[in-house]
């Protein structure tokens, strides 16, 4: 019963780190650059979902309008800070990526002011029970988001002509051109995905904790990077699997080896052994 | 003549791809041997197992007498093999010269601690301009790699390759991408070195110069050996005629 | 020169932003009403502030800047305990009085004499928060929840030391750190534990999120906190989940004493949001070097240490008193949430349960 | 000098120190290690631990490197089987594994109290500089000279192309492992050098952020240049103190200095003044 | 059909093509061959829009095409064959063919890589295997497959024997033979002289990025030893 219980709350937790990660995966597989900035569009998606909710009342209205903003916002980043960079060596884009992300964080402060901001009325905060667990709605959206949205993507990936034009841009990029393929396009449709998913991260995370701070990208700025690299780097799949199982090793590490080895250790020790084994990771592209 | 190379039954397979199964071949001191096939056959896979840069499910492969296939890379190169790469990997960062250069050092850099031991890259930067005046490519020697065109880059290879003083040099299709008078002339240097004493085996399908300057030819064919033998013969075999041979080729052989 | 100055070093960014800036405004509050009220010595006060992002490596310059530039009389620290402990190093050496305003580290003052500390040590905190569950409250068997860093650690630890004098049963302790703000997996557990009642400790960030996910998942038992609670943004994140949550902090809500009423009022109107507990030690850390310099009549170190080590002085978070460490010896008010807002609910005045250390 | 000078003087020269090693496995062997701190680390906390234990300070210095270097080829050993991204962020991994440990350690290593009232290095605040100050020059000459000979030429080559570094007879492993054992050694020096300067050594000294930090200052003087990355170190190191008047924006500043070199100086100072030392040169040549 | 006037194209400071005029007329291969270097390929790329002009005009059915990017080109129906192949290698081979087709109406998709598969059966039994995995011959096929898709009037070939073995090479020239037969514009770089002047109507000889020689192939058959000593250049510098 313990058992299920933590199962099921490691799934939550790796829920999240798939819907954050999974945009990470995306930049990565067609740009090969991580993308640390990723963490500040995700905070970014935090407090515009919760200005949006708080001002208008509607949740409904708050996570799309964050989505969309932040993935306009990643657009912009695409264009003014890694267009520019794309054929210098990766750490390059690295640094620069960690230069903005600190910077976003700053603005936060500067802006929203260092104490964070929670909701008037959090929504989605009524427990459900069933077989003695008790859950929150927000769980269960969480979880059901993060398989519906990264379904979809998968969907969008293998079987649309989108997803084909995606795959061959990756290759390919200069060939793909001469094929008809915008690859502007593309990365912009790519960055705007990602960066709408990180937003949608951020709002779920900010209804769990009731909680939106200058430093919420924080944890995810580099657990992301473990999760991307363990589901073998832009592999969408490979990152939901990859997520879920951290999740769970969390979820059970903390309290099983908390008093040894804190969340992060434990997860980072999780990502050396299996690198160690499987220098792919879990889930290598070939 | 005594056998240099030894190879005896290499098995590859990459997942369900039988790139090479059960091959064996000797390689005679002095030799000119070609290795020839069809597009997908396994012969650079042959070179890269030889080197060490794959590491075959199967192999015993001796140079000399003594058993490599057990060694890493490095250490083969030191008992004197040296490889082109079919698709060039020169170090882009580098200079033509420099990278000859550090070929030609090879002995200074073999233990990390005595490559602490000198500054001076003089002499073996002037060697690495000879070895680049050898193939051709001289004027190019204080140029950066990239943008070059796919033939100095080829060439490169070469020079660089020689640089290691190596006892047999295998060569993965050093004439692709040569227009004829350049192939024919970088053939012409290739069979120079060769009679100098340099054993070599060398993969191409240019028949042309293949027929020209092959002292010995293997055949392979989906990963296994089809045929062996003086050139003349085995451009007779049928089934090698069938896997590969095109009209070129017949014009060449006839 | 014609003005006073006193050193001043909190992190302004970085990830203990928010607690700078409760501990700044609290010293600038101090530093407008000396000023208001004349100054000392004839003279305004000069609040020269620094930001040390908590970081140690940032607070050693920091020190020396603020010792051989700014030439300041005292120092006064309005960070975290890693900041704290290596500026003390310095100004110690330079022999300059230097005040901790909520720092914990128990080694902060034994960097030496004139190293002073104005808020509780985390062990003294832990024995009162043992005190209230197992004496006043009555509860036996109790699950710790600990934050993993200096603060936490410590707190857990004077907790765990008294525990057994007041029948406490530890049946379990979690830790969780500082990033942390999803608890479920610890949540599951503790409900399997179903102990009578809670010691968590955190901070607000931290200490909502937690609370609402206990109360959510059905655990109802008494949760006591600290002064990493004490402030208004935890009742905000913790909802509704926040009423008659305990915890042992410095300020009284509720006090009628006028020294802590009136910081209260004028906290908020300086800085446009309600003070905290970090905001009132600040605010102590400054009242003590103003009175002490006072006394002192001069600007001379060493007569200002003898000031400070003299200290009688009724504030914001109480009556101020030093041991010969430089630790202050002070009661300890518990506070509870009642219909959104903190109120008193007891005072903990055991001078032997919580005397700290002496050397 | 003032002891607010001295003391920004001694921590740019240990920051060099630092650095300085951080290039020599990222610049130099073009391996990239974003868990740097954790060799400072290592190298802080065993200084600390043998100069409480009464150990002179020289000696502890020397174990400090020992220590790290030895782990640091334990490290390295990874770079041997994962590559580029993936070591990235396994190194990041071993930072925080190294974090997660020593947190955890109480009685040994001080836990999240880390370790407090460490003996002074006996040689006073100048003298203490000045003994970072010779050993920085000799850990900047000392790298100097490691790029200009054949060992920074087989690095070179490591950082390049690994298969073809092979196929020139490079044993590609041995070299990571050097270039890992001599950059963590020199970060164990920082490592002791810090703990005696600071007196006072807490976990969150080592974490990712210094990590960061050191890779941007090796990045943003320009990677692989010994001079470009002093400059970057110094820069870096010293900006924060410039604009403390304006602290409310110190970082933001930090943020999008780092952002700003990369987009629009990719090579770094280095890379920048090489460039603008051509621009001179050809309109010079030109008149 | 195409024309390119004065042309200098090449890459940052570097000129690799100085003033290139060059004209391929409507339904002839016109052969552009040269030593190594000399600037075949930059020509092409700069025909299929991906290398800067500096200076001159690309005329494409008499329109100036110059400041058009790749898209534009490849809807216009210039079709490209890039030197070294340059397959989408981890999309498997049909997935290569829909791209090639991506800038035409979806519904010829099907029908073209019909088309394609008859005339490269092998492509057929290769249908679903990742394009990276293909044996090089397959993978020449499939590059002039996937170009074919694209529906051009105008075909770019870069290098078309590169690689491949005597059999492939006579398969790929049979093929060009074939689409000339059915009224298609090719341009054709080539290392084999002798090949290319097999099929070639039209040669162009490029040196150092300049045009050395013109004429038809019939000339140039006639000239070899002109031809052969501009390709040995490299070897004289
Ligand atoms: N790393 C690999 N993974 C999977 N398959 C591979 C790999 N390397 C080679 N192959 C396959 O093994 C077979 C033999 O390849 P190889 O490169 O040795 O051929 P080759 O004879 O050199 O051909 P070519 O003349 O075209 O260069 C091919 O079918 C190739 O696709
Ligand atoms: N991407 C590039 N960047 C810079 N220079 C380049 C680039 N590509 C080619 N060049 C230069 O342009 C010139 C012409 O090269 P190009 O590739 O067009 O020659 P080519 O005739 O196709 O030669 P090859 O027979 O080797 O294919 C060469 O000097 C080459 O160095
Ligand atoms: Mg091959
Ligand atoms: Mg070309």
């Amino acid at each position: 019963m313990l058992y299920l219980e933590l199962l099921i709350q490691g799934l939550i937790y790796g829920s999240m780190y798939a819907i954050i990660a999974v945009g990470l995966t995306l930049v990565y597989g067609l740009l090969r650059i991580l993308h640390v900035a990723h963490a500040g569009l995700f905070a970014l998606g935090g407090y515009m979902g919760l200005l949006i909710t708080n001002s208008t009342g509607s949740l409904i209205l708050g996570m799309p309008l964050a989505a969309a903003l932040v993935g306009v916002v990643g657009m912009a980043i695409y264009r003014i800070c890694y267009q520019p960079i794309l054929d210098q060596p990766p750490y390059v884009a690295l640094i620069a990526s960690i230069g903005l992300f600190i910077a976003m964080e700053e603005m936060f402060r500067l802006i929203f002011g260092p104490f964070g901001l929670t909701y008037t009325d959090a929504p989605l905060q009524s427990v459900v029970q069933f077989a003695g667990i008790y859950l929150r709605t927000v769980d269960l959206a969480i979880v059901a988001g993060s398989v519906s949205l990264l379904g979809a993507l998968s969907w969008l990936s293998q079987k649309t002509r989108i997803g084909l034009a995606w795959r061959a841009t990756v290759d390919d990029p200069q060939i793909a051109e001469s094929f008809g393929i915008s690859v502007l396009n593309v990365r912009y449709l790519n960055f705007f995905i990602g960066s709408a998913l990180a937003a949608v991260a951020g709002v779920f995370i900010s209804l769990l904790s009731n909680l939106v701070e200058p430093t919420m990208g924080g944890v995810p700025s580099y657990k992301a990077l473990a999760i991307i690299v363990l589901g073998g780097l832009g592999n969408v799949a490979g990152t939901l699997i990859a997520s879920l199982v951290l999740g769970v090793v969390e979820a059970f590490g903390t309290i099983y080896i908390g008093d040894i080895l804190d969340r992060d250790a434990i997860a980072f020790a999780f990502l050396i052994i299996v690198l160690m084994i499987r220098p792919e990771g879990l889930f290598a592209r070939r | 003549m005594s056998e240099l190379l030894t190879v005896q039954d290499v098995t590859m397979h990459f997942g369900g791809v039988h790139a090479l199964t059960d091959v064996s071949f000797e390689v005679q001191d002095g030799e000119f041997l070609c290795l020839i096939g069809p597009n997908g056959a396994g012969k650079t896979t042959m070179l890269k197992a030889i080197v060490g840069a794959i590491r075959p499910q199967k192999a015993r492969i001796q140079l000399d007498g003594r058993e490599i296939s057990g060694l890493p890379t490095h250490r083969r190169i030191h008992l004197g093999l040296a490889l082109t790469h079919q698709i060039v990997r020169p170090f882009r960062s580098m200079t033509l010269k420099d990278n000859v250069a550090l070929a030609v050092g090879h002995r200074r850099i073999r233990r990390v601690w005595t490559a602490l031991g000198g500054l001076d890259r003089n002499k073996e930067r002037a060697e690495a301009l000879k070895l680049l005046e050898m193939v051709d490519i001289h004027t190019y020697a204080d140029q950066a790699v990239a943008g070059q065109p796919l033939g100095v880059l080829k060439r490169l290879e070469v020079a660089r390759a020689l640089a290691l003083q190596p006892r047999l040099l295998l060569l993965d299709e050093p004439l692709a991408g040569l227009n004829h008078v350049e192939a024919a002339h970088l053939a012409d240097t290739i069979v120079r070195i060769n009679r100098e004493g340099l054993t070599i085996v060398m993969i191409e399908h240019n028949l042309g110069e293949v027929l020209r300057v092959g002292h010995r030819l293997v055949v392979l064919d989906n990963g296994r050996k089809i045929a062996e033998g003086l050139p003349r013969d085995v451009m007779q075999m049928s089934n090698v005629r069938a896997a590969y041979v095109g009209k070129e080729a017949n014009d060449a052989a006839a | 020169t014609d003005t006073i100055k006193i050193g001043f070093h909190a992190p302004l960014t970085g990830f203990a932003a928010s607690d700078g800036k409760s501990s700044t405004e609290g010293a600038k509050l101090a530093v407008n009403q000396v000023n208001a009220a004349g100054g000392v010595l004839g003279k305004q006060l000069e609040l020269v502030i620094y930001d040390d992002q908590a970081k140690p490596a940032q607070s050693i310059p920091i020190a020396n800047k603020l010792i051989g530039q700014d030439k300041v009389v005292v120092g006064i620290s309005g960070s975290y305990s890693g900041a704290t402990r290596s500026a003390a190093g310095v100004f110690q050496e330079a022999k300059i009085p230097y005040i901790s305003a909520y720092a914990i580290h128990p080694d902060i003052t034994r960097a030496g004499e004139y190293v002073f500390r104005t808020s509780f040590l985390g062990e003294v905190q832990g024995r009162a928060g043992a005190k209230l569950l197992g004496d006043m409250m009555g509860k036996k068997k109790v699950v710790i929840i600990t934050l993993q860093n200096d603060f936490g650690k410590s707190l857990a630890a004077g907790f765990k030391e008294k525990a057994a004098d007041y029948g406490i049963n530890i049946v379990n302790e979690y830790q969780y750190s500082i990033k942390d703000r999803q608890f479920g997996s610890i949540v599951a557990k503790v409900r399997a534990d179903n102990p009578d009642a809670i010691y968590a400790s955190g901070y607000y960030f931290t200490a909502g999120p937690l609370v609402s996910q206990l109360r959510a998942a059905g655990v109802t038992c008494p949760i006591i906190g600290q002064e990493g609670y004490d402030s208004q943004k935890f009742i905000e994140i913790a909802g509704s989940a926040a009423e008659g949550i305990i915890i042992t902090t410095s300020l009284d809500r509720d006090s009628k004493v006028p020294e802590t009423a009136d910081f209260i009022a004028a906290f908020e109107k300086q800085a446009g949001f309600k003070s905290d507990m970090v905001a009132a030690s600040g605010h102590t850390a400054v009242m003590v070097a103003a009175d002490a310099i006072k006394r002192a009549g001069s600007t001379d170190p060493a007569k200002v240490l003898a000031a400070i080590q003299a200290t009688d002085l009724k504030v914001s978070t109480g009556t101020i008193k030093f041991n010969a460490l430089g630790e202050v010896m002070k009661a300890v008010q518990v506070q509870v949430v009642k219909d959104g807002n903190w109120h008193h609910y007891d005072v903990i005045d055991d001078p032997a349960l919580l005397a700290p250390p002496a050397e | 000098m003032g002891i607010y000078e001295l003391s920004l003087a001694t921590v740019v020269g240990i920051n060099i120190i630092l650095a300085v090693g951080l290039n020599l496995i990222t610049g130099f062997c073009g391996q990239i290690s974003l868990g740097h701190a954790a060799f400072y680390g290592i190298g802080a906390y065993t200084a600390a631990l043998m100069a409480k234990a009464g150990m002179p300070g020289p000696v502890n210095l020397v174990a400090a490197m020992v220590m790290a270097g030895a782990v640091g080829v334990l490290v390295g050993m990874t770079s041997l089987r994962v590559r580029e991204d993936f070591l990235a962020i396994t190194t990041m991994g071993v930072g925080f594994l190294f974090l997660g440990i020593v947190r955890q350690q109480e009685s040994l290593l001080g836990g999240e109290l880390g370790i407090s009232s460490i003996p002074s290095f006996g040689v006073g605040k100048m003298g203490f500089f000045v003994l970072v100050l010779v050993l920085a020059v000799l850990a900047v000459a000392f790298s100097l000279y490691i790029k200009r000979s054949w060992m920074g030429f087989a690095f070179e080559a490591v950082a390049d192309d690994e298969d073809t570094a092979r196929v020139i007879s490079v044993d590609v492993p041995a070299y990571k492992l050097a270039a890992f054992a001599l950059g963590t050694a020199l970060a164990g020096l920082a490592g002791g050098l810090y703990c005696y300067f600071a007196r006072f050594i807490v976990p969150d000294d080592f974490g990712f952020i210094t990590s960061i930090s050191v890779l941007s200052m090796v990045a943003v003087g320009g990677i692989g240049s010994v001079f470009g990355v002093i400059v970057g170190t110094a820069l870096l190191t010293l900006i924060p103190e410039f604009f403390r008047f304006i602290s409310d924006y110190k970082l933001l500043v930090y943020g999008a200095l780092l952002f700003g070199v990369m987009r629009f100086a990719p090579d770094g100072l280095a890379g920048l003044t090489a460039l603008a030392f051509k621009r001179v040169q050809r309109k010079g040549g030109a008149v | 059909m195409l024309r390119l006037e004065s042309l200098s194209c090449g890459y940052g400071q570097m000129r690799a093509v100085h003033a290139l005029d060059l004209e391929a007329r409507t339904g002839r291969i016109t052969a552009l061959l040269g030593a190594n270097g000399a600037g075949k390929s930059s020509t092409i790329m700069c025909i299929a829009g991906h290398v800067d002009v500096f200076e001159g005009r690309v005329l494409y059915k008499e329109a100036a095409i110059t400041g058009w990017n790749p898209m534009q080109r490849v809807k216009a129906g210039i079709g490209l064959v890039p030197e070294g192949r340059r397959l989408f290698s981890s999309l498997s081979v049909r997935e290569n063919l829909v791209i090639g087709g991506y800038c035409r109406a979806k519904a010829d998709t099907a029908a073209g890589v019909d088309q394609v598969v008859q005339m490269f059966p092998r492509l057929g039994e290769r249908f679903h295997q990742r394009a990276g995995s293909l044996s090089g011959g397959e993978q020449q096929m499939l590059s002039i497959g996937r170009a074919l898709m694209s529906q051009p009037e105008l075909l770019l070939i870069d290098e078309l024997s590169l690689g491949l073995m005597p059999k492939a090479i006579d398969i790929c020239y049979a093929v060009i033979a074939d689409l000339k037969a059915k009224g298609m514009t090719i341009v054709l770089v080539e290392q084999s002289t002798q090949r290319a002047l097999e099929v070639a109507d039209d040669v162009t000889v490029l040196e150092s990025g300049a045009v050395v020689w013109r004429g038809s192939a019939q000339d140039a058959r006639e000239s070899t030893e002109m031809i052969d000593a501009s390709l040995g250049l490299t070897r004289n510098v």
